[in-house]
């Protein structure tokens, strides 16, 4: 009776990579600069003085709000690392969190426990997590679909209990381990050097994208697409899946321990939190929520994920919130319940996420531009 | 070129393909025919090694391939196509064969080269989306496709990759009757000078008989006969087995 | 601008204090940060008798959720201590105080840690103080119920991580350093079945158990120590949490003897009075002593220090005073607040439980052991 | 032998909440397609609605008939929010399957966080009949009567979810619509009722699983679904997804495997051998324990 | 002429953007098959579709489907089968996870006793491999169960999707002797690619080309006339008799 279906996971709602079709006419020209005109408007944001109020509790360039925007940016990274798996190679890994975890635990033991210079430390500290990746995935892509999703869970959860249990007394358990600074370079301790890492955290972004972008717009990455679609077709093609799919899993999990090194020195410590299924689960949101297999859609539904969890709290405690009546304000004072909110309802108004947002309101532009008279 | 020898696939009892000896010697046309459910599919499956024999071999050029992985049997020159349509829905139809091409020529384990930029490709891509006539839907969504199109698709990934033994599983099925003589010129064609062999189970029988030097019988696994158009047409349990009195 | 601005804190001398209160209004430790927000109001009401001002200058308080995430919590403090804030205060969570107190020595601000219990904030750096008490002090008051501990046999019975790793180390070192034989059982924090834990420990036969586990799966963990028979073979110790809590030992709370920190009718000082009569309720519950504590440290801190942040530190650095809990004092070495502790019973059925005192310990009795200050 | 026999029980009643809360995943999962991370959601529906329930409903209690109208009441609340859930927010989204996990990772975050903002963080005690705080003696070992109610409970669980597959036709139908539920419209059976029907036996399951749980542990909080939730992933994966037998096996292997490793090898070693038992069992059999190959 | 059983009018389907069906309109004959003819990818199967209501969630059907007085648009697709429309699609869509027992006892429709003695001596195959998964039966296998699982019932109208694809030609005569019975009974609209079994099956017929009607007519005429079948359908007329 309960027979079972193939355990296949279906490939994301992931659009034709860009990088594989031609650009659009229109923008034809333009259009390759723009990543870099954002890039340096982010650049030169420390520098702006201008209030928002509502959207940032101080001025652009203070340090609550750069520290914001650096964790925004960094989730940012990590989000288009994890859509390189989920979204442009259609691997559903439950376990990356464990990766970027190796990061920043990673750093912070190697600075923290053995007293290593940070240059040191972090290299150690991607390189063992890339590794890491590599090891692991070699044994958990002889499953696929929801059986892979499960072991790599499993993985993780395994690197979840070690952190949580303080093994060695090295990870500092459920109450974390804060870093140590005193060997640090000075431009990255304090509050005055906020925008060092604010600049850190927008160069950890850029380079994920580029190198994001690069991957699939490069034969491996037509290959990745393909594999999304059918892996048997790939191997009678005369390509070996497994070896692909790995390189993909490695190159993503060392993309996310670099995001786990900046994050440690942003944060300025470790917390069991970041070892969490959870916080895989959260990758996985905010790369649906801007929209799998796009450029720019995993970068600005990880910003804007984060950005979120950090501003509901206030969010939850304003005093707009607390003048409702009781059935209101009490949800939503828990931002989670907010959050969640959010993203069900993003789920059924933006299929495709953000990133569909400029193709869904085409009609709407083309209605509104004014037609040439005959 | 391409021999099994005593190849044998059995799920519990039933041996499903039963002690099939074949050979197919380059430049060669087999056509393979036989009731539904005899065993070809499953014959072209074991070649390809998308499943494994329970007894029995598989020479290619004289080697040994019996445990070769897929994708190494493919790089030795073996191709397919599927009976049910496989193509890769989300990529455009060009993209499709630009992967089937990249894959044949090798270098696809690069992660820093734009591969929009390798001319070559490009162009080896579109000369065999040229011979399918699939060029105008070239920017179509592949999973978009109608299920002619996506018939002609599959041999155009084949004839990407220039295999040397190619296997054809159905190709005609659904497609319409306008297009079939197109595709049969494509077939045709592919076998010609460069002794590539083909091995190809249809149904309709008059591409059969227009195409195979020489056709295999299968029935309930077992290769019944094997032997040129004409006399296994004239074969009474051919006749009874497989094609039935004509419409 | 410049990207290296920060507001600076100003020297006017009418200008508000501005203070931040880092705490979890929402997460696990909800009704922890509720207590402490409750009693840190109180207290401050208490200690600038109702004008909410020091001198002419008002304290301003801005309150921050952390949701219990150190993330958040850093980005919270550096908010604040780039808007000008110099005093930082709350942290319910372990990791979020030892988080927040490198962030507040980089930077110069004076941080008062709030119900985090984590002994490793105690000596953490110079401008970290805390409000409330640690394990270690949970630790002595649990050493009191046995005596003499020389010869006798003493069963650890923690969850894994840091809080049973800090547990454990503290009983190994006060009562095995008295002569006992300590000994340990620890189990996951996520455990949900505890029979061979029970077992482990009964086969153990210690004279005293001393139980060190916090979360959800607590009422689980006592019912199965009771059916297995632990509870009533031996003196089992352990800390008395919430008042919500009481009612999940059921027939078990009986069987234990409770150190605690605090209950409402633990002490009857001026303090607890003016608390009482302040709090929403009227019921002083575990952790809103620590919320007053850090009121008044912060109204001492003003007073004695005006902007000045090392002045502060000075003026709170052996200083004495009336909490709730009755006479505390920071200890000038590591900024160990010491304090009474109190040994208590649990009676009553249902829902209707109430504690009551059988002993209490003076800060000196349960002071920690002085620690090397780190920064 | 006290202690095998002690920790065999006990590990059994372990593994009979685990098997609880996975049926009704492993149920959805299979039948339905939908990796229902809302799961614990319906458990603490299930949970919170007893505990309401026996405090205020007419009619229900602590004790006695009370308590089972108390439990019957959660069950019917777990069912009927997991019909809800399925009418408005997976159904919208059928044949779109990242989706629909996505929309119950969703409503995990904003399920949970309702129930806290309702009824608090904190553990409630919760009302359950004395008997079950009591234990029986079974060949010298006092076994928990909780445990044993979870086991009994179980066995209930186990026989009436096989009964349903095995004997309607609603198995059929809803075994053919995770294949293609078009055809299976085009078969002129309205397959949206069937998957209704599988949400709310799912739900009602995993309100059982809460409310017997919650008696187990003796509180009820809002996290406590979700903490359950991962062991039931790991139960349901092994046992081979969808297969309400294999949960069973899976969820006994779990139970005893993390009892007896607790007791004899050091703390925590139980979660990892669970894991690991998770690793192993894939990587032989990626399709669990009673999952078959799928031909292609 | 009597009362059409299905008329078509306008049919006109949109799916992501591309209008694939432009004002379609045709009728089917209360008896006998009638064909719907056209290349590749010009829209039979979505015509068939939309007539059972199965158009994707992101395409758009507007026009008049009518079966009697009754318009079948915006109405379920389990109630239009319930009422006696049966559809076998184009790639079969047996359910593979199922045995062929149970696919058969998935189409029993409420209230109708099922006719598995008339299936049966249509199909023995299925009645032999019962137990076995409809994943592993081979394509002309499925074909027969697809076929089968319809005519377990009573049905008012049936659709059929390119049923001979991918059969031997002794089984494409099997199923066309099959179809050629059932539609003694119930009309049949067939797409069919198979020139001969049309030849052998049709009655009327009608041709799609760039998402428009072509031709329609009688199908017997429509084969003899070389000139249109050349034009219509690519083929002359000596080669769909050969
Ligand atoms: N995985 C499997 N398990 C059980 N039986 C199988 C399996 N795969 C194939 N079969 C059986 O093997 C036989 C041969 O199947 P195969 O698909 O090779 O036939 P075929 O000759 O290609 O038929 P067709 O012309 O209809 O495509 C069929 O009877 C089928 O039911
Ligand atoms: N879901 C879809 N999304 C986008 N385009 C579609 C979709 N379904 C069908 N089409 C397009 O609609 C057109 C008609 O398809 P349809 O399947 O109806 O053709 P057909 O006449 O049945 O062809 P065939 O003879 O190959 O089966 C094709 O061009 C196809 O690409
Ligand atoms: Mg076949
Ligand atoms: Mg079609």
């Amino acid at each position: 009776m309960t027979e079972v279906k193939s355990p296949e996971v279906p490939a994301p709602p992931a659009a034709v990579p860009d990088e594989l079709t031609p650009g659009r006419r229109r923008w034809h020209g333009v259009r390759p600069w723009l990543p870099l005109a954002a890039l340096a408007v982010a650049a030169i944001l420390p520098y702006s003085t201008v209030s928002l109020p509502g959207i940032f509790e101080g001025p652009l360039n203070s340090p609550g709000t750069l520290q914001l925007l650096a964790v925004c940016l960094v989730f940012g990274g990590l989000a288009a690392g994890y859509d390189l798996l989920f979204g442009r190679t259609g691997m559903l890994s439950f376990g990356h969190a464990l990766y970027f975890a190796a990061g920043v635990y990673g750093t912070d033991i190697l600075v923290t426990r053995a007293g290593l210079p940070l240059w040191q430390a972090a290299l150690l500290a991607v390189t063992g997590a890339t590794t890491l990746a590599a090891l692991l995935g070699a044994v958990a892509l002889r499953t696929v679909g929801i059986a892979f999703a499960m072991v790599t869970l499993a993985f993780a959860q395994v690197g979840a209990i070690l952190v949580a249990r303080d093994f060695g007394g090295w990870t500092g358990g459920e109450e974390g381990l804060p870093l140590d600074v005193s060997g640090l370079p000075p431009a990255l301790v304090g509050v005055t050097n906020t925008v060092n890492l604010y600049w850190l955290a927008l160069a950890y972004l850029a380079v994920v994208v580029l190198v994001v972008h690069r991957v699939s717009g490069s034969p491996t990455g037509r290959v990745l697409a393909g594999l999304r679609d059918d892996e048997r077709r790939i191997g009678v093609l005369g390509l070996d899946p497994y070896r692909f799919k790995l390189v993909a899993f490695t190159l993503a999990g060392g993309l996310a321990a670099s995001g786990g090194v900046v994050y440690c020195l942003i944060v300025g410590g470790a917390s069991p939190h970041i070892t969490s299924s959870e916080l895989t689960l959260s990758l996985l949101v905010m790369v649906v929520l801007g929209g799998p297999g796009t450029r720019w859609g995993p970068v600005l539904g990880g910003i804007l994920y984060m950005y979120l969890d950090h501003r509901l709290t206030a969010f939850g405690t304003s005093d707009a919130v607390e003048s409702l009546p009781a059935v209101l304000s009490r949800p939503l004072s828990q931002p989670l319940f907010v959050l969640g909110t959010v993203f069900i309802l993003a789920v059924y108004f933006f299929p495709g996420g953000l990133a569909s947002l400029t193709s869904r309101l085409t009609p709407l532009t083309r209605a509104l531009r004014p037609t040439p008279r005959a | 070129m391409l021999a099994t020898r005593g190849l044998t696939w059995r799920i519990g009892e039933v041996a499903i393909v039963d002690s099939v000896y074949l050979d197919l010697a380059p430049g060669e046309f087999l056509g393979v025919i036989g009731p539904n459910g005899a065993g070809k599919t499953s014959l072209f499956n074991l070649i390809t090694g998308l499943r494994r024999p329970t007894e029995g071999r598989i020479l290619l050029d004289g080697e040994d391939v019996t445990a070769l992985p897929p994708h190494r049997r493919a790089r030795l020159g073996l191709g397919r196509t599927f009976q049910a349509s496989s193509v890769f829905g989300s990529l455009t139809v060009r993209e499709n064969v630009r992967l089937a091409v990249q894959a044949y020529r090798g270098g696809s384990m690069k992660l820093w080269r734009r591969a929009a930029a390798d001319r070559e490709v490009a162009a080896a891509a579109d000369a065999a989306l040229d011979r399918v006539g699939l060029q105008h839907r070239g920017a179509a969504l592949a999973g978009t496709l109608a299920h002619g199109e996506k018939r002609k698709l599959e041999i155009a990934l084949l004839l990407a990759g220039e295999p040397r033994v190619m296997l054809l599983d159905e190709p005609m099925a659904g497609v319409s009757a306008e297009d079939v003589p197109e595709l049969v010129a494509v077939i045709k064609s592919l076998t010609g000078d460069s002794g590539r062999a083909v091995l190809m189970v249809e149904h309709h029988m008059d591409v059969i008989l227009e195409l195979a030097d020489r056709i295999a019988v299968m029935h309930h696994g077992a290769l019944l006969a094997c032997d040129t158009p004409d006399t296994v047409m004239a074969n009474a349990t051919v006749q009874e087995a497989y094609l039935g009195e004509s419409l | 601008g410049s990207p290296q601005d920060t507001a600076s804190g100003g020297g006017d001398s009418a200008a508000p204090v501005k203070v931040g209160l880092v705490y979890s209004q929402s997460g696990a430790l909800a009704s922890y940060g509720k207590q402490y927000i409750e009693g840190f109001k109180a207290g401050l009401d208490h200690a600038t008798k109702g004008t909410g001002k020091v001198g002419d200058r008002k304290i301003e308080l801005t309150e921050v959720d952390d949701a219990g995430d150190p993330a958040k919590a850093v980005s919270a403090a550096k908010d604040l201590i780039g808007k000008g804030a110099k005093i930082i205060a709350g942290s319910t969570a372990s990791g979020v105080a030892l988080q927040v107190a490198p962030i507040a020595a980089q930077n110069k601000v004076l941080f008062i840690s709030g119900p985090a219990a984590t002994d490793a904030i105690t000596g953490a750096n110079k401008y970290t103080f805390r409000s409330g008490r640690q394990s270690y002090q949970d630790v002595v008051t649990a050493k009191s119920f046995i005596g003499d501990p020389a010869g006798k046999k003493v069963v650890v019975f923690a969850q894994d991580g840091a809080f049973g790793d800090a547990n454990e180390a503290a009983v190994k070192a006060v009562i095995g350093g008295a002569g006992a034989s300590v000994s340990s059982v620890r189990a996951p924090a996520s455990a949900t079945e505890f029979t061979p834990f029970a077992s482990q420990i009964k086969a153990a036969k210690p004279d005293l158990l001393f139980v060190a586990w916090a979360g959800t799966t607590a009422p689980a963990m006592w019912q199965t120590l009771d059916q297995q028979g632990v509870l009533s073979s031996t003196t089992v110790v352990t800390g008395l949490d919430i008042r919500a809590s009481w009612p999940t030992f059921g027939a078990a709370g009986s069987k234990i003897s409770f150190l605690s920190h605090y209950f409402d009718g633990a002490s009857d000082t001026e303090a607890a009075k003016a608390a009482k009569a302040k709090i929403p309720g009227g019921t002083i519950d575990l952790f809103h002593p620590d919320g007053f504590a850090a009121a008044q440290m912060v109204v001492r801190a003003v007073q004695e220090g005006g902007d000045d942040v090392e002045k502060m530190v000075k003026a709170l650095e052996g200083w004495t005073f009336d909490g709730v809990k009755g006479s505390m004092t920071i200890r000038a070495g590591d900024h160990a607040l010491l304090q009474p502790m109190y040994q208590a019973k649990l009676s009553g059925s249902g829902t209707a439980f109430t504690a009551a005192a059988q002993k209490s310990l003076t800060g000196d009795e349960t002071a920690p052991p002085v620690t090397q200050m780190k920064g | 032998m006290t202690t095998v026999i002690l920790l065999a029980l006990t590990g059994l009643g372990l593994a009979a909440l685990y098997f609880l809360v996975a049926s009704g995943l492993s149920l959805v999962f299979g039948l339905a397609d939908v990796l229902n991370f809302a799961h614990g959601l319906f458990l603490g529906v299930g949970a919170y609605a007893t505990w309401w329930a026996a405090g205020n409903l007419p009619g229900a209690g602590s004790d006695g008939f009370g308590f089972v109208v108390a439990v019957a009441f959660g069950v019917l609340a777990g069912a009927l929010v997991a019909v809800l859930v399925e009418l408005v927010l997976i159904r919208p989204l059928y044949s779109r399957t990242i989706e629909q996990v996505l929309v119950t990772v969703g409503l995990s975050l904003a399920g949970v966080a309702l129930l806290q903002a309702t009824w608090g963080a904190d553990a409630r005690p919760f009302p359950r009949p004395e008997w079950t705080r009591q234990v029986t003696s079974i060949l010298g070992a006092n076994v928990p009567n909780g445990g044993l109610l979870l086991i009994v409970a179980a066995v209930l669980v186990l026989g009436a979810l096989l009964a349903f597959l095995r004997w309607t036709r609603y198995g059929l139908v809803i075994r053919a619509g995770v294949e293609n539920r078009e055809m299976v419209t085009a078969l002129g059976i309205d397959v949206r009722k069937a998957f209704t029907l599988v949400f709310a036996i799912g739900g009602a399951a995993a309100a059982l699983a809460g409310a017997l749980g919650s008696v187990y542990f003796g509180t009820v909080s809002p996290g406590q679904g979700g903490s359950l939730l991962i062991f039931a992933f790991i139960v349901v994966v092994i046992g081979g997804m969808g297969s309400v037998v294999g949960s069973a096996y899976a969820a006994v292997a779990v139970g005893l495997l993390q009892q007896f490793v607790n007791y004899y090898g050091e703390s925590g070693l139980g979660d990892i051998c669970v894991v690991g038992l998770l690793a192993v069992v894939l990587l032989l059999r990626p399709q669990g324990f009673a999952g078959k190959v799928a031909t292609a | 002429m009597s009362e059409p059983v299905l008329s078509v009018e306008d049919l006109s389907v949109r799916i992501a953007g591309l209008h694939i069906l432009q004002g379609v309109s045709f009728t089917v004959a209360p008896t006998g098959v009638t064909v719907l003819l056209g290349r590749n990818g010009v829209g039979k199967t979505t015509t068939l579709r939309a007539i059972v209501g199965l158009t994707p969630r992101n395409g758009e059907v507007r026009g008049a489907i009518r079966m009697g007085a009754q318009s079948l648009l915006a109405r379920p697709t389990h109630r239009l089968v319930r009422g006696g429309l049966g559809y076998v699609p184009e790639d079969r869509c047996v359910f593979t996870g199922l045995t062929v027992a149970e696919n058969l006892r998935l189409a029993e429709r409420r209230g109708t006793t099922p006719a598995y003695d008339k299936v049966f001596a249509l199909f023995p195959e299925l009645d032999r491999r019962g137990r076995q998964r409809a994943g592993s039966l081979s394509g002309g296998q499925q074909q027969m169960l697809a076929i089968g699982r319809v005519l377990l019932n009573d049905n008012r109208l049936l659709l059929v999707d390119e049923p001979t694809k991918g059969l031997a030609p002794k089984v494409v005569t099997e199923v066309a002797e099959v179809l050629e019975r059932v539609a003694e009974s119930v009309p049949v609209l067939l797409v069919e690619q198979n020139l001969a079994v049309v030849r052998r099956l049709a009655r009327d017929a009608v041709v799609l080309a760039a998402g428009k009607v072509a031709w329609a007519g009688d199908a017997q005429e429509l084969l003899l006339e070389t000139g249109l079948t050349k034009s219509l359908l690519g083929v002359g007329s000596a080669e769909v008799h050969s």
